[in-house]
């Protein structure tokens, strides 16, 4: 079996308004040294294992699917899993 | 990066890349300037000079339409318009497309456009208390189409549901030309204790101009020019317009505005919302309109990103902006008052007297252009019309159904997507926020009630493009008198509208005939009927790969009922109630 | 009995309780900020419905770090009376007043509809004035208002008689159709449904109007 | 200045309705050897440099605010950012 781990983050220059609120959540709660947060989202896909071409699927199912291309890039990690 | 120098935008003619023409272009430097612009202003004239904010091609056509009536009390030319209603209250509403960004981007196009549509309503010192939303798309037998639907029904809810405004109205259609270029058009409608008006001008030397609300980053830089821009396989790609929408911020920015005109009219003297052309837009037009001229230090501007030339900020298109004439004296209040709401408050310049548009960055005087020239000079265009083939040829064609069996033939058409329940779409919008709503979306039209009074508001938006294909002229009329049944079907008079005029290459003369028909076919039933067009918005270039979409007004119509007590919901009530049937 | 309002930024349902209150069974009411630091001198608090600070995260979560917070949990372990409708259920669950959470819909959509809710537990503060087993129909508007707890929790749940709705029919998934919990005191109050936004026969229904009398009701019985 | 990453996820026990639908939606595509989808939140949290109890402050922003114990679980790692 395969484990993809997917992580899609926002753009640079794309307005992340929840990692503003949490960031600012996190300084009211007392921690001032954070600086920065981006929030983002975290995708686990199994798939089975005899998979020939999986990187070229996992790039079109993340381009079509898991993440827009209007605001976000994504970056995966190919793990074996059990 | 180097910007280009002013010779080498000549020379190249880069202008010719955002929007200007050689003609526009040569009037700027020949007779406005008399100098060749600097990048910075020539990106300021290649927006304000766009259709999106000039109008430059649908002018002439706007005139046409009757803005007058005992109830107006602002028309065209503000954020929004007005209606009086009785007891020193009034109406205010107006419609907004967000066509363009929504084929490029569905969510945040959608829920950018509903944002936008508020500002225009809060902006007048009124507080929006309901949203409606016209929207069209191709066929849903496409993975493609159903993605854009899906998202942008949820842009919409996303947006509306977290500001916390009951979304009560509006219509969803499908039709082929549709495919490529979706319309989205969102209404907002407010109320105004009259006294608060607060027009959108920066008048008097001196008197401080203060940016509120949302950082500014290089969002949508161009999304003017872009949305009047036609649309072709190539520029599909072209996805750095996308403004993306934050509502938590608006809500503070809305309740912010509200409190301030009505607990402390005397401390803004003008507010106008940053939408298309961001910050120039807004400015310009506020100095323009009051005969004043404006200083602007864009090194105060709150920014998101960093190393932003003067260019990004005055083109960005960043949401949940506004921007605030006041007199110096109250403006340490103004920005406690702000301040309190959480929200960046910032001095950004000052109002003068001389009529120029001067903005600094980094101690450089960047921009001096006359301010008038930015929304005054932009030349009107006289556009050529011609009567497409197709509508004589039609004329004698009559469509005899035919129709073996009733039972099936019912069905069928309760099947098809145009007369299908639109519930699963609009029951994932809060339709009943704030408590005041009395016919939620699937009557004939939303209705919400003025607390504390008798009175309702009733709204709708209605649009047929294929009879407006079929003839403009009566097309257009079709749509406000279908609006007008809507209103009165709930017990409702029908009293003004607002629009969106949605069409393709207004340079192709049968498009140009298209429109300029069906404004007169909707100006002819607006007068009929005594229901003034207080507001509205133009969005042309509706094309893909030069194939313009049908001619596709919509009409967005607000009727007051004055005693809720009358009210009329459509659904029969009763086992051996009479039916009967009005109309020919 | 006087009621506070919390609220917060991004809640955009206070007005909708403050008219209930003020309009609806006509007792006092004030709107309280997040940032106040003192509940002195109310009797009932109230967390309204919305989205506070835009939802962002997760539903709730970031409000319960405001500094009302504190007091809203003082005011509850005395035995006073708190009720959240929505964003305020969504904040009383994550504050840890409230067991279980609230989650994304099954259907993965936003929800606004009026639907019918059962009364299971007509012994409390906010519900004496229903009977059991009755249908109520109340609006629901909501995103993630899908109840989740683990089995030990619903267990305890019944046993202690702490679930106060269920749905008639599960608009959104929840465990066991839960629409409305009750802490074990039974004097905090979360739900899903918008009783506010029932209290007027012209608005549909006024079936949520019985919720607020019943929290006076309760009140008078406590007071003699 | 150091770089937090920080991976939320729903327990085990609860229904990821979202996973659930996005892996009907990779089958639909086509990518029939995918067996199972999951998603959860990704966070990047920077700090400024000089900073101790570190890991003792991410436990308490991760439990206090950024997962909900009733329903997901955390890992996190701790990396050197510039
Ligand atoms: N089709 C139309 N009918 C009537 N008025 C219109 C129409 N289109 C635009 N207007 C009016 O022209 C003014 C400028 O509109 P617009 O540029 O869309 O506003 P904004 O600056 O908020 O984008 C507004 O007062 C608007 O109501």
């Amino acid at each position: 079996m395969k484990l993809v781990k997917v992580y899609v983050t926002l753009k640079e220059s794309v307005l992340d308004a929840q990692g503003e609120a949490i960031k600012s959540a996190i300084q009211t709660m007392g921690y001032n040294q954070i600086s920065d947060v981006h929030m983002g989202k975290y995708f686990e896909l199994k798939f089975e294992n005899d998979y020939a071409n999986l990187e070229k699927d996992v790039d079109l199912i993340c381009d079509d699917l898991l993440a827009n291309p209007n605001v976000e890039t994504y970056r995966y990690e190919i793990l074996e899993g059990e | 990066m180097a910007e280009p120098t002013p010779k080498q935008i000549k020379d190249q003619k880069l202008y010719q890349q955002w929007g200007l023409t050689d003609s526009e272009y040569d009037l700027i430097s020949e007779k406005i300037l008399q100098r060749l612009p600097n990048y910075t202003e020539t990106g300021l004239y290649s927006v304000m000079w766009s259709e999106h904010c000039s109008y430059k091609n649908s002018k002439k056509v706007l005139r046409k339409m009757p803005n007058k009536s005992s109830r107006v009390l602002a028309g065209p030319g503000e954020d929004a318009g007005i209606l009086d209603i009785g007891d020193n209250q009034a109406v205010v509403f107006k419609a907004e497309s967000h066509n363009h960004p929504s084929a490029v981007e569905p969510y945040q196009g959608a829920a950018t456009g509903v944002g936008g549509i508020i500002r225009d309503i809060f902006s007048m010192g009124a507080q929006p208390i309901a949203l409606l939303n016209s929207l069209k798309f191709g066929p849903m037998n496409n993975g493609h189409t159903k993605h854009l639907v899906n998202e942008v029904v949820a842009g919409i809810g996303g947006y509306g549901n977290c500001i916390g405004l009951p979304t009560v109205g509006g219509e969803i259609s499908f039709e082929d030309c549709y495919e490529q270029n979706p319309l989205v058009n969102a209404m907002c409608v407010g109320l105004l204790n009259n006294v608060d008006f607060k027009p959108g001008t920066a008048s008097g030397d001196n008197n401080l101009i203060i940016y509120v609300g949302a950082k500014t980053g290089r969002d949508g830089i161009h999304g003017a020019t872009f949305a009047s821009d036609e649309f072709t396989d190539t520029k599909n790609k072209q996805r750095s317009a996308v403004q993306v929408g934050n509502p938590f911020i608006e809500k503070l920015l809305m309740d912010a505005c509200v409190e301030i005109i009505a607990k402390h009219p005397n401390w803004v003297l003008g507010i106008q919302d940053m939408g298309a052309a961001g910050l120039v837009s807004s400015t310009a037009e506020m100095a323009s309109k009051a005969g004043s001229g404006l200083v602007l230090n864009l090194d105060k501007v709150p920014q998101r990103e960093t190393e932003m030339t003067a260019y990004e900020m005055m083109l960005s298109e960043s949401q949940e902006r506004m921007v605030l004439c006041v007199k110096p004296e109250f403006g340490d209040e103004v920005i406690r008052f702000f301040k309190n709401y959480e929200l960046d408050a910032v001095i950004i310049g000052r109002v003068t007297s001389d009529k120029q548009y001067k903005i600094y960055h980094q101690n450089i005087l960047v921009t001096d252009i006359p301010v008038d020239s930015l929304t005054e000079d932009v030349p009107e265009y006289d556009r050529a019309e011609k009567q497409p083939a197709r509508i004589d040829q039609d004329k004698d064609y009559h469509f005899i159904p035919e129709v073996n069996s009733l039972e099936e033939t019912w069905n069928k058409m309760l099947r098809r997507p145009n007369i299908a329940s639109k519930k699963h779409f609009y029951q994932t919008y809060d339709s009943q926020v704030k408590a005041n709503t009395l016919i939620r979306p699937g009557g004939d039209s939303g209705v919400v009630r003025i607390r504390g009074t008798k009175k309702a508001i009733a709204m709708t938006n209605d649009s047929n493009s294929k009879y407006v294909y079929l003839d403009p002229y009566v097309g257009g009329q079709i749509a406000v008198m279908e609006a007008a049944r809507n209103i009165v079907a709930t017990g409702a008079l029908p009293i003004g509208i607002t629009d969106c005029l949605n069409y393709g290459n207004p340079e192709n003369p049968e498009v140009f005939w298209e429109l300029d028909q069906s404004v007169q076919g909707i100006a002819s039933a607006c007068e009929a009927i005594d229901t003034p067009v207080i507001s509205g918005n133009v969005s042309l270039y509706n094309e893909y790969n030069d194939v313009a979409i049908y001619p596709s007004p919509m009409v967005g119509m607000v009727g007051l009922l004055t005693d809720i007590d009358d009210l009329m919901t459509s659904d029969f009530k009763s086992a051996g109630d009479l039916i009967y049937l009005f109309g020919k | 009995m006087k009621f506070a309002v919390i609220n917060f930024p991004g809640s955009n349902c206070d007005m909708d309780l403050y008219y209930a209150i003020r309009d609806g069974i006509k007792e006092e009411v004030e709107l309280v900020d997040y940032r106040k630091t003192s509940l002195e001198g109310f009797d009932g608090v109230l967390i309204p419905g919305g989205f506070s600070y835009g939802d962002y995260l997760r539903s709730g979560a970031i409000a319960v770090h405001a500094p009302i917070v504190k007091e809203i949990i003082r005011f509850a372990n005395e035995g006073k009376v708190v009720f959240g409708v929505c964003n305020g259920f969504q904040i009383l669950t994550e504050l840890g007043l409230l067991p279980g959470a609230l989650i994304k819909n099954e259907q993965g959509r936003f929800i606004c509809e009026t639907v019918a809710l059962k009364v299971i537990n007509d012994q409390t503060p906010f519900t004496n004035l229903y009977q059991a087993g009755k249908k109520i129909r109340i609006p629901v508007a909501h995103g993630e208002g899908r109840y989740y707890c683990d089995e030990a929790t619903l267990k305890e749940l019944k046993e202690n008689n702490q679930i106060a709705f269920q749905y008639g029919d599960n608009v959104n998934g929840s465990v066991d159709q839960i629409a409305g919990v009750l802490n074990k005191q039974k004097n905090v109050l979360g739900m899903m449904p918008h009783p506010e936004r029932a209290i007027e026969k012209i608005l549909g229904s006024d079936d949520g109007l019985k919720l607020f009398q019943s929290i006076i009701n309760y009140q008078v019985k406590v007071n003699n």
